[in-house]
C-alpha cells in the first residue's frame, strides 16, 4: 500500500523530535480525527531554517509525511519553506494512496503553522 | 520469524480441510443437480456436510443452507426475516457493535423505508445485555439481531438469554455467529436461535463458503433467485468444495474445541499479562473473562493504531487495528466508541487474534518486541507526557 | 467406461487451476483488507487476477468485481441497475430462454412491484433479434438482460447488436455471458455491454465464484451489504483461492480457445452427424451453427428425457435434459417450449455438452450405445409408432 | 435419487408390451405432462388375471411404478387388484422421491382405469 520511500520516512523518520525554546512551533490536526503534527523551527538571523524537529501522532503516512516535509525545509529560507506544497511532499514520497492524502496536507499546514507562529514572535519582538 | 496473530480477520486453511476439498475439484466435480453419478457423487459430499455441520450447532440437517460467506448469511438473514414478515410490522432491533455485515445492512434497509432500526447501546466491555434488548422490544418488532461473539473485543454476549427473550415474544432472533462458531459451544436449540450466520474462513476453512442456520419452520424468501438449490433457498450451483472444506473444518475445530480453548486461551493470558506488565498506559478492551479464548485487544495510549501495525509488519508480526475491512478506513473502530472510549484512545487499538497454530515462541517473540515498538513511537508522539 | 458429458451443467476443475489455488488456502492466506504482508501478498494475488480477467473480455481491471457464481451475478446486476435507476422508469426487457437467475429474479422483481417485464419471444433456434429488443424499448426502458448463450440449446445471440441498439438508447445492457464466457470470444467495448455475469466452474473453475464486470461510468448499488471490499461493490471477506481459480481458469480457457473450438466443435460435429444418421426421429435444437461449439441438444420422439438419462447413467455416461437445475422437476424446459417445441417432444431432450478433456474413444463409446438404449425405451413408449 | 428397487424395476422392467385383444386396457396421464402409462390385462373366467403388460412413457419412476403394479397385480383377482393403492407401489418399491410420488398415482389409476375397460366390456357381453 505504501511506497518504499514512504515506508523508509516511517521506519527511519529524520528530524524526530523537539527543540527547547525554538523560534516557531505549529500544531495541526486533532486526536478525533487520529493525526497530529507538531513542527519546531530553529531559524537564524537570516530567517534561514537552522534545524528541525517533529512529533507525529498518526498513522504510517502521517510520520513519513511529517518526516519528508522537515527535510524539505531544513536548511532553506523561510520564504522557500512557506512555499512547500502537500503536493510536493506526496511527490517526494513517490506517492501516497488516496485515502492518505490530507496527510501530507496536514505536513503543509503544520509547517506553515510553525512559520507564521515565529512570524508572529518576529513581529512582536521588533 | 512470521507471526501469523490476525486469525479473527481470516484463517490458514488446514492441510485436512484442503485434503478434503481436492477431490471435489478434480473428481467428483458433478453439479449436484445433475442425473448421473457424477452428480450423485456430489450430492452424498453435500448431504454428509449438512450433516456434520448441524450436528456441531445441535440443528437438523435441513435447517442449514450453504451460502457464499459470512456476509451473504447476513444480509439473507436480515432481509429475508423481514420481507417474511411484512405483515406483521417493521421493527428491528440490533445493537452497536454489530459487524457492518449487519449494521450496514440494517442501516440501508433502513433508508430504503423496509424497517425502522433500534440500535442497542452496550455497556464498557461490548455487551448487549436481555434486559436492553426486552425493553426495546415492541409489538410490532419482526427481529433481533444481536452478535454471537464481537469480532473486534472478543466479548461473548447472554445469546441463550437474548434467545428466550425473543421467543417468549414470538419474534425471530438473528445471531451473526461467525466469530463464535468452531470456537465457543453453540446450541440452536437451547440458545432459542432462529437464524445463524457461519463463515467458514473464521475456523480454518475456506473463504466465500458459508452457512445460514434457519430453524424449522421459519420460511424467508431468497437473497439469491435462480434455480431451485439448496431446497430453493439459495440459487447457484452449489460449491461443492467450499461447503466439503467447511464442514471439515467445522468438525474438526469441534472435536478440538475444548482442547483448543485451553491452549490457546493460555497462550493468550501470557500474552494479555506480558503487555500489561511491560507496557503502561494501556487498556485492555473487551470484557475480561466472556470473551473469545483466541482474542486479544488493547487500547495503547497516545499513538495511533496503523503505525503500531507497520512497525510490526516491518519485524514480521500481522495483526490489526479494529475489524480487517475498516483497517484502511480513517474512522476509528465503531465498536470502542460505542464501548464508550475517546477517539483519540479509539485510534490506538491493536487486536491481536490467536489460532491453535499459534507457538508459545511466537508469543515470545511478540512480547519481546512490543514494548520497543510502543516506546518508540511514544517517543515521536505529541501527546506522550514527557519524562514519563 | 465413464464418460462426462455435462459440461455446460458443471466443469472439472482443471489441475493447473487447482495447483494455482493451493498457496492461497495455505501459504497466502491472509484478508487482502488487513495491514501486513499476509495480507499484501493476498491483495496482489486479487490484483492480478482482476487484471487477467479484465485483459480477456477487454475491459479494465476496477470494471471487475468478483462475486459468489453467476447466480449471484445476475442478481446483482439485476437488482442493481433497476435501483439505480428507479428515476428514469422501471421497464425491463429479458427473452423467454434466459437462466432462472435472470428470468425468476425478473419475475420475482415484477411481483415485488419494482419492475414492468416485457418478456421477449425467441425465434425456432433459440435467437433473440436486435429487431425485437429495438421494438419493445420505451422512453421508461431501464435494462435490457439478453443472455450471450443459452445454456440448454447453445445458441449465441447477436449480442453486438442488441448492444448497440440499447447504447444507442442509453439503455443498460446486462448479458448473462455465464455459457460464453472463456468458450467465444467476448469484447466487452466493441459489443456495447453494461453488465456482463461470469461464473467460474462453467470453465474448468471452481464451483462458487463468479465476477460480474461492470462498465465504467454504471454504478449499481451492492447486493451483499457489510464490508469495503471490492470497493464497496460486493461484501464479505473475498475468496482469494476461488478468485485465483477463476482468473487461472479464465486465461487458460481464452489462450486456448481458438484450438480448443476446433478439435471440440470437430468431435461434436462427429457426435452430432453420428446421432443424426443412427436414430430416425430426432430434431436438432438450437441453431445449425451460431452455437457453443461444446453442444449438442437433440429432441427424441416417443420418448421422455429422463429415462435417458438413467440408461446413460446405467452406462456411465453423465448428460442431461435441458438445464442441471430443473432436472429434478417436472415441467418441461421453458426453453424448447419457447422454440415452439410441442410438449411430449420438449419432455424428451437430451443435452450432451463436450470440454477439452472429452475424447473421440467417449464419443465412439456413446454412439455405439445411444441407438440401443432409444430403441429399447421407445419399445416401452405407447406413443411410439408400431412396425416402424 | 432412486432406491435399488425402483433402479431394478428400471433397469429389468417385468412385463412390457402390449396383448392384442385384451380383456381390458387403461391408460392415464398426457405427454403434455410428461407421462404416460398403459395397461393391458388378460383376464380369464373366474376373474383372475392372468396375464398382464404394460408400455409407458416417462420417467424412470414412471417405468418402475408401472412394472411394480403389473407385477402386483398378476395371478390376483380382480377384486383384489381393484384394492391396489398407490403407497403400495410405494412401498413395495422401498420408496420414492416426493417429485416422483405421482408416478405411484398413475400406475395405480392405470390399473384401475384397465379393470374398469374390462368390466364396462364385460358387462356390455352380457
Ligand atoms: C446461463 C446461465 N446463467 C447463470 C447460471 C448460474 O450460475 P451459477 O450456478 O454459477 O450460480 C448458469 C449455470 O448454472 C447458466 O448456465
Ligand atoms: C462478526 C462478523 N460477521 C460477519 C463477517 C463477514 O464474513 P465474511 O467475510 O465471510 O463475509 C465477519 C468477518 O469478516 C465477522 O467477523
Amino acid at each position: 500500500m505504501y511506497t518504499e520511500k514512504v515506508m523508509d520516512h516511517f521506519k527511519n523518520p529524520r528530524n524526530v523530535g523537539e527543540i527547547e525554546s525554538a523560534s516557531g512551533v505549529g500544531t495541526v490536526g486533532n486526536a478525533k480525527c487520529g493525526d497530529i503534527m507538531q513542527i519546531f523551527l530553529d531559524i537564524d538571523e537570516n530567517e534561514i531554517i537552522r534545524d528541525v524537529k517533529f512529533k507525529t501522532f498518526g498513522c504510517g503516512a502521517a510520520v513519513a509525511t511529517s518526516s519528508m516535509a522537515t527535510e524539505m525545509i531544513k536548511g532553506k529560507s523561510v520564504d522557500e519553506a512557506l512555499k512547500i506544497t502537500n503536493a510536493a511532499v506526496v511527490e517526494a514520497l513517490e506517492g501516497l494512496p488516496p485515502a492518505k492524502i490530507h496527510c501530507s496536507v496536514l505536513a503543509e499546514e503544520a509547517v506553515k503553522a510553525a512559520i507564521e507562529d515565529y512570524m508572529k514572535k518576529r513581529d512582536e519582538a521588533k | 520469524m512470521k507471526v501469523y496473530l490476525d486469525n479473527a480477520a481470516t484463517t490458514m486453511v488446514r492441510k485436512e480441510v484442503v485434503d478434503a476439498m481436492i477431490p471435489a475439484f478434480t473428481t467428483y466435480y458433478g453439479n449436484p443437480s445433475s442425473l448421473h453419478e457424477f452428480a450423485r457423487e456430489a450430492e452424498q459430499l453435500l448431504d454428509s456436510a449438512r450433516k456434520d455441520v448441524a450436528a456441531v450447532i445441535n440443528a437438523k440437517p435441513d435447517e442449514i443452507v450453504f451460502t457464499g460467506g459470512g456476509s451473504e448469511s447476513d444480509n439473507m438473514a436480515l432481509r429475508g426475516a423481514v420481507a417474511a414478515n411484512k405483515k406483521k410490522g417493521k421493527h428491528v432491533i440490533t445493537s452497536a457493535v454489530e459487524h457492518h455485515a449487519v449494521l450496514y445492512t440494517l442501516q440501508a434497509m433502513e433508508r430504503e423505508g423496509l424497517i425502522d432500526l433500534t440500535i442497542l447501546p452496550v455497556d464498557e466491555y461490548a455487551v448487549v445485555s436481555a434486559e436492553s434488548v426486552a425493553n426495546a422490544l415492541r409489538d410490532d418488532t419482526v427481529l433481533v439481531s444481536i452478535m454471537f461473539a464481537n469480532n473486534e473485543v472478543g466479548t461473548i454476549n447472554p445469546i441463550a438469554e437474548i434467545g428466550k427473550v425473543c421467543r417468549d415474544k414470538s419474534v425471530l432472533f438473528h445471531t451473526d455467529a461467525v466469530q463464535a462458531t468452531g470456537h465457543v459451544p453453540i446450541d440452536v436449540v437451547e440458545m432459542n436461535i432462529d437464524l445463524m450466520a457461519i463463515s467458514a474462513h473464521k475456523f480454518h476453512g475456506p473463504k466465500g463458503v458459508g452457512a445460514l442456520y434457519i430453524r424449522k419452520g421459519v420460511r424467508i424468501p431468497s437473497l439469491i433467485i435462480g434455480g431451485g438449490q439448496e431446497k430453493k433457498r439459495r440459487a447457484g450451483t452449489e460449491n461443492v468444495p467450499g461447503i466439503v472444506g467447511l464442514a471439515t473444518a467445522l468438525k474438526l475445530a469441534n472435536e478440538h474445541m475444548t482442547e483448543n480453548a485451553v491452549k490457546v486461551g493460555a497462550l493468550r493470558d501470557k500474552l494479555l499479562k506480558g503487555i500489561a506488565d511491560t507496557i503502561p498506559d494501556v487498556k485492555l478492551n473487551g470484557h475480561p473473562t466472556n470473551r473469545l479464548p483466541n482474542n486479544v485487544n488493547y487500547s495503547i495510549r497516545y499513538i495511533e493504531g496503523e503505525s503500531i501495525l507497520l512497525m510490526l509488519d516491518i519485524n514480521g508480526i500481522a495483526a490489526s487495528s479494529g475489524s480487517a475491512c475498516t483497517s484502511g478506513s480513517l474512522d476509528p473502530s465503531h465498536v470502542l466508541l460505542a464501548m464508550g472510549l475517546p477517539h483519540e484512545i479509539a485510534h490506538g487499538s491493536l487486536r491481536l487474534t490467536l489460532s491453535e497454530f499459534t507457538t508459545e515462541e511466537e508469543i515470545d517473540y511478540v512480547l519481546d518486541l512490543l514494548p520497543q515498538i510502543i516506546q518508540r513511537l511514544r517517543d515521536m508522539s505529541p501527546l506522550y507526557p514527557k519524562q514519563k
